[in-house]
């Protein structure tokens, strides 16, 4: 079977496949039942108290025991509500944030130790259109949550879902902002040449890009309806918000929705302001301090960790944040949107395209 | 890697969808399906440029796509905001009731 | 195959497709059917509900997807002169597309402001 | 001489057409609304297919992620009973008749004026830049500046009509309905 799989032409089919599974795993079936489990024990500590403990060893099986308590539960579906789009919001809720990942290249160029013929990019989809994809797919995020509110037919569900929409619409254009001074720093629109100009300096080290940085990291909590930002979904004003009305598979799949959207956003902030998978800054990359890529065929999973470990710290710091800063009011998340980030983000592409024009470089 | 299929059934395809539109745009009573309808009329125009453009090998099409879809988004927003206006004089978006040219 | 690059893409959202209807038709065989006239009813802290049903609501929510819309596609113009900004750099046109850019976030600026100046984005009646 | 893009092209073209005809005869908004958005997505697919990669991308960000964004909250806001929404016309004769007659003509008109427009369009040249983003964006800024800066223009003008059309100072009466 083996000399099957690693003959010269189905090896490709192999490794495309191997990438899709292991993305869709690992985005599905690993990253959110953790993330739900690490947000208790986090939510536990802070709270001082022990969090789930019960289920499996550190009660880790907890989500999964959730998981089948949500699929054995009763398909509630209230009456004088639009079936279709009852259903369908819930079943596209993590579509577009999946999809994004598509995009993200989670490791070096490589050959796998020479199986491959050329290096091959540890990419899905090699889109030279990356960026663009991504903030395609990022702005398809508002129909679930419209539609849901929409269909559910109940005053609060549809307050909540035009508020949460508002929101994610308003705090999508600073991201866009961010994203234009990113580009113009890379001076490419592709997410690997985007690592790759970081090689040397990250660009949450030079001044134009840590303004960036200021601005993406609220509007990243603001995309994901995360706290300071989810009013929307306050439990003491909207009920629930936009998903009142769904219990149940339904609500697991806005639940599981939320937490990829999460991690698709944190590589998203790794990629452009940490270097990606590179090592260090300053010239300490993975080639820089000696470490052949291209060795084995597992060579590639050292700075696959690396990255790795760079969006788990930023959904630490999701959870944390959860937990310490106190809510917005509506008012004042609409105007910190409008009224401070946009502002500052067209200042910075100013700064930017001034700065490599007439400065020389950022 | 090209598209084997002949221009013309692209251009085809493009009318077919802008006759889609404008039937569409003649039958409607309510302000907002003709909106919708007349960005399928917008949208099939952007067909046929884009196949024109691939036709010719020649950049400005991508970009007249582009331009279009810029007037086309303004457009909208416009006709929103009337629509919006006129719900709030009549309680109603009916075009059968939107006789007297006095507004 | 230019095309083979989107395969990837497509093969990844029909996967999250079938997961998200495959959980939804789980759930609707394995789970119990218990219907109850309150159960069903649209759920307001368990208080029957009361009030119109489809309310309207205040026009602010389409003046912010309108200025969404259109500082939108300002960002998407911006990207197309954020990507060649470089090249004209290294063409030495550098003061050329700089001028350029500054000209259009100008115009983007006044949008802004003119919003900021006429109320449109302050939230509170 | 089913090759991989014939399928393609057909299978997509079926789905447009189809949707194009739900947006135009579907009674409700809502569902045009839904179709119509489906329409965007396969079109984009579609513009894959001819190889101009930007304007795929642009359709999804643009029409699919902005204006549609406008009409469903438009829709959402408005929350239009049948009563509101003046009734149907539906997909009578005489549209059909008009369709047909649309159509049947362009493809007269087509057979006679270009007919190498049948035949299989010429391969892209390899090392051709033809529809990446970066071809386009150079063409953007230079060949085709005035665009660039008008557009600029033209979206401060629609900005400031929108501003004096739907905004009322708090005083006139709001649409009916609660404060959000």
């Amino acid at each position: 079977m083996i000399n099957i799989v690693l003959s010269a032409s189905v090896l490709p089919w192999v490794f495309f496949f191997g990438k899709i599974l292991f993305i869709f795993t690992l985005g599905f079936g690993v990253i959110a039942p953790v993330m739900i489990w690490v947000e208790r024990r986090v939510a536990a500590f802070v709270q001082d108290r022990v969090g789930p403990n019960r289920v499996g060893p550190l009660g880790l099986l907890q989500s999964l025991a959730d998981g089948i308590k949500l699929l054995l539960k009763e398909d509630l579906r209230p009456d004088e509500v639009r079936p279709f789009f009852f259903i369908l919001a819930p079943a596209l809720a993590a579509v577009p944030a999946a999809m994004a990942f598509a995009v993200v290249p989670f490791g070096p160029e490589t050959t796998l130790g020479g199986l491959l013929a050329e290096p091959a990019r540890l990419q899905i989809a090699p889109l030279n259109v990356g960026l663009l994809y991504v903030l395609a797919i990022g702005s398809l995020a508002v129909y679930s949550i419209a539609l849901a509110g929409w269909a559910s037919n109940n005053k609060f569900s549809v307050m909540g879902s035009l508020r949460a929409s508002a929101q994610m619409i308003s705090y999508e254009l600073a991201m866009g902002m961010a994203v234009v001074a990113v580009i113009l720093m890379s001076g490419s629109v592709d997410l690997y040449d985007i690592v790759k100009a970081q090689t040397n300096h990250w660009f949450i080290f030079t001044i134009p890009g840590f303004i960036a940085f200021l601005i993406f990291v609220p509007a990243m909590f603001a995309e994901t309806n995360r706290t300071p930002f989810d009013l929307p979904e306050a439990e003491a004003e909207l009920v629930v918000g936009f998903h009142t009305e769904y219990s149940g598979m339904k609500f697991g799949l806005f639940f599981l929705a939320e937490y990829v959207n999460m991690t698709t956003l944190s590589a998203m902030c790794v990629l452009f302001f940490f270097g990606g998978w590179e090592f260090l800054p300053f010239g300490l990359t993975w080639e820089g301090i000696g470490y052949q890529v291209d060795q084995h065929w597992f060579s590639w999973v050292i700075p696959f960790a690396w990255f790795a470990a760079k969006v788990a710290f930023f959904l630490f710091v999701f959870v944390w944040v959860r937990w310490t800063l106190p809510r917005f009011r509506y008012d004042q998340l609409m105007g910190l949107g409008w009224k401070t980030l946009v502002p500052i983000g067209i200042a910075n592409i100013a700064l930017v395209a001034g700065l490599i024009t007439f400065g020389g470089g950022f | 890697m090209t598209t084997t299929v002949p221009f013309a059934y692209w251009l085809i395809l493009s009318f077919g969808v802008f006759c889609f539109g404008a039937c569409g745009f003649l039958i409607r009573k309510n302000a907002l399906s003709l909106l919708i309808c007349l960005e399928l009329m917008l949208s099939a125009v952007n067909m046929a440029f884009i196949t024109f453009a691939r036709m010719h090998m020649s950049e400005g099409g991508n970009i007249l796509y582009f331009l279009v879809i810029t007037v086309a988004a303004c457009e909208s927003a416009v006709g929103l905001a009337l629509m919006i206006n006129y719900f709030r004089l009549k309680q109603n978006i009916r075009l059968d009731d939107a006789r007297a040219l006095a507004g | 195959m230019l095309t083979s690059d989107y395969l990837g893409v497509f093969v990844l959202l029909a996967l999250e497709v079938v997961t998200g209807v495959g959980a939804l038709g789980a759930s609707y065989f394995l789970g119990a059917r218990r219907q109850s006239p309150r159960k069903t009813s649209p759920y307001e802290c368990g208080i029957p509900s009361e009030g119109a049903e489809n309310q309207r609501f205040s026009v602010k929510f389409y003046l912010v997807a309108v200025s969404f819309i259109l500082f939108d596609i300002e960002a998407v113009f911006l990207i197309p002169w954020a990507l060649s900004y470089q090249d004209f750099v290294h063409s030495s046109h550098g003061v050329y597309a700089f001028v350029m850019g500054m000209i259009f976030l100008g115009v983007l600026t006044l949008g802004l402001v003119y919003e900021w100046r006429k109320g449109l984005l302050d939230w509170n009646k | 001489m089913p090759d991989l893009h014939h399928i393609l092209f057909f299978s997509f073209a079926a789905i447009i057409l189809f949707s194009a005809g739900m947006v135009a005869f579907r009674p409700r908004p809502v569902e045009s609304a839904m179709w119509l958005i489906l329409n965007f997505f396969v079109t984009a697919g579609l513009y894959v297919l001819l190889g101009s990669h930007f304007t795929a991308v642009i359709q999804v960000l643009v029409y699919a992620g902005a204006i549609m964004v406008l009409f469903v909250f438009v829709i959402l806001l408005l929350n239009l009973d049948p009563r509101e929404l003046g009734t149907e016309g539906g997909a009578s004769w005489s549209s059909l008749v008009l369709f047909m007659g649309f159509l049947s003509f362009v493809l007269v008109a087509l057979q006679l004026a270009t007919p190498d427009l049948l035949k299989a369009p010429a391969a892209l040249p390899e090392a051709s830049t033809f529809g990446s983003v970066e071809a386009a964006s150079r063409e953007l800024l230079t060949k085709y500046i005035w665009g660039f800066q008008l557009s600029g223009i033209i979206l401060l003008l629609a900005l400031i009509g929108v501003g004096l059309i739907a905004y009322r100072k708090a005083k006139a009466p709001q649409v009916k309905g609660a404060h959000a």
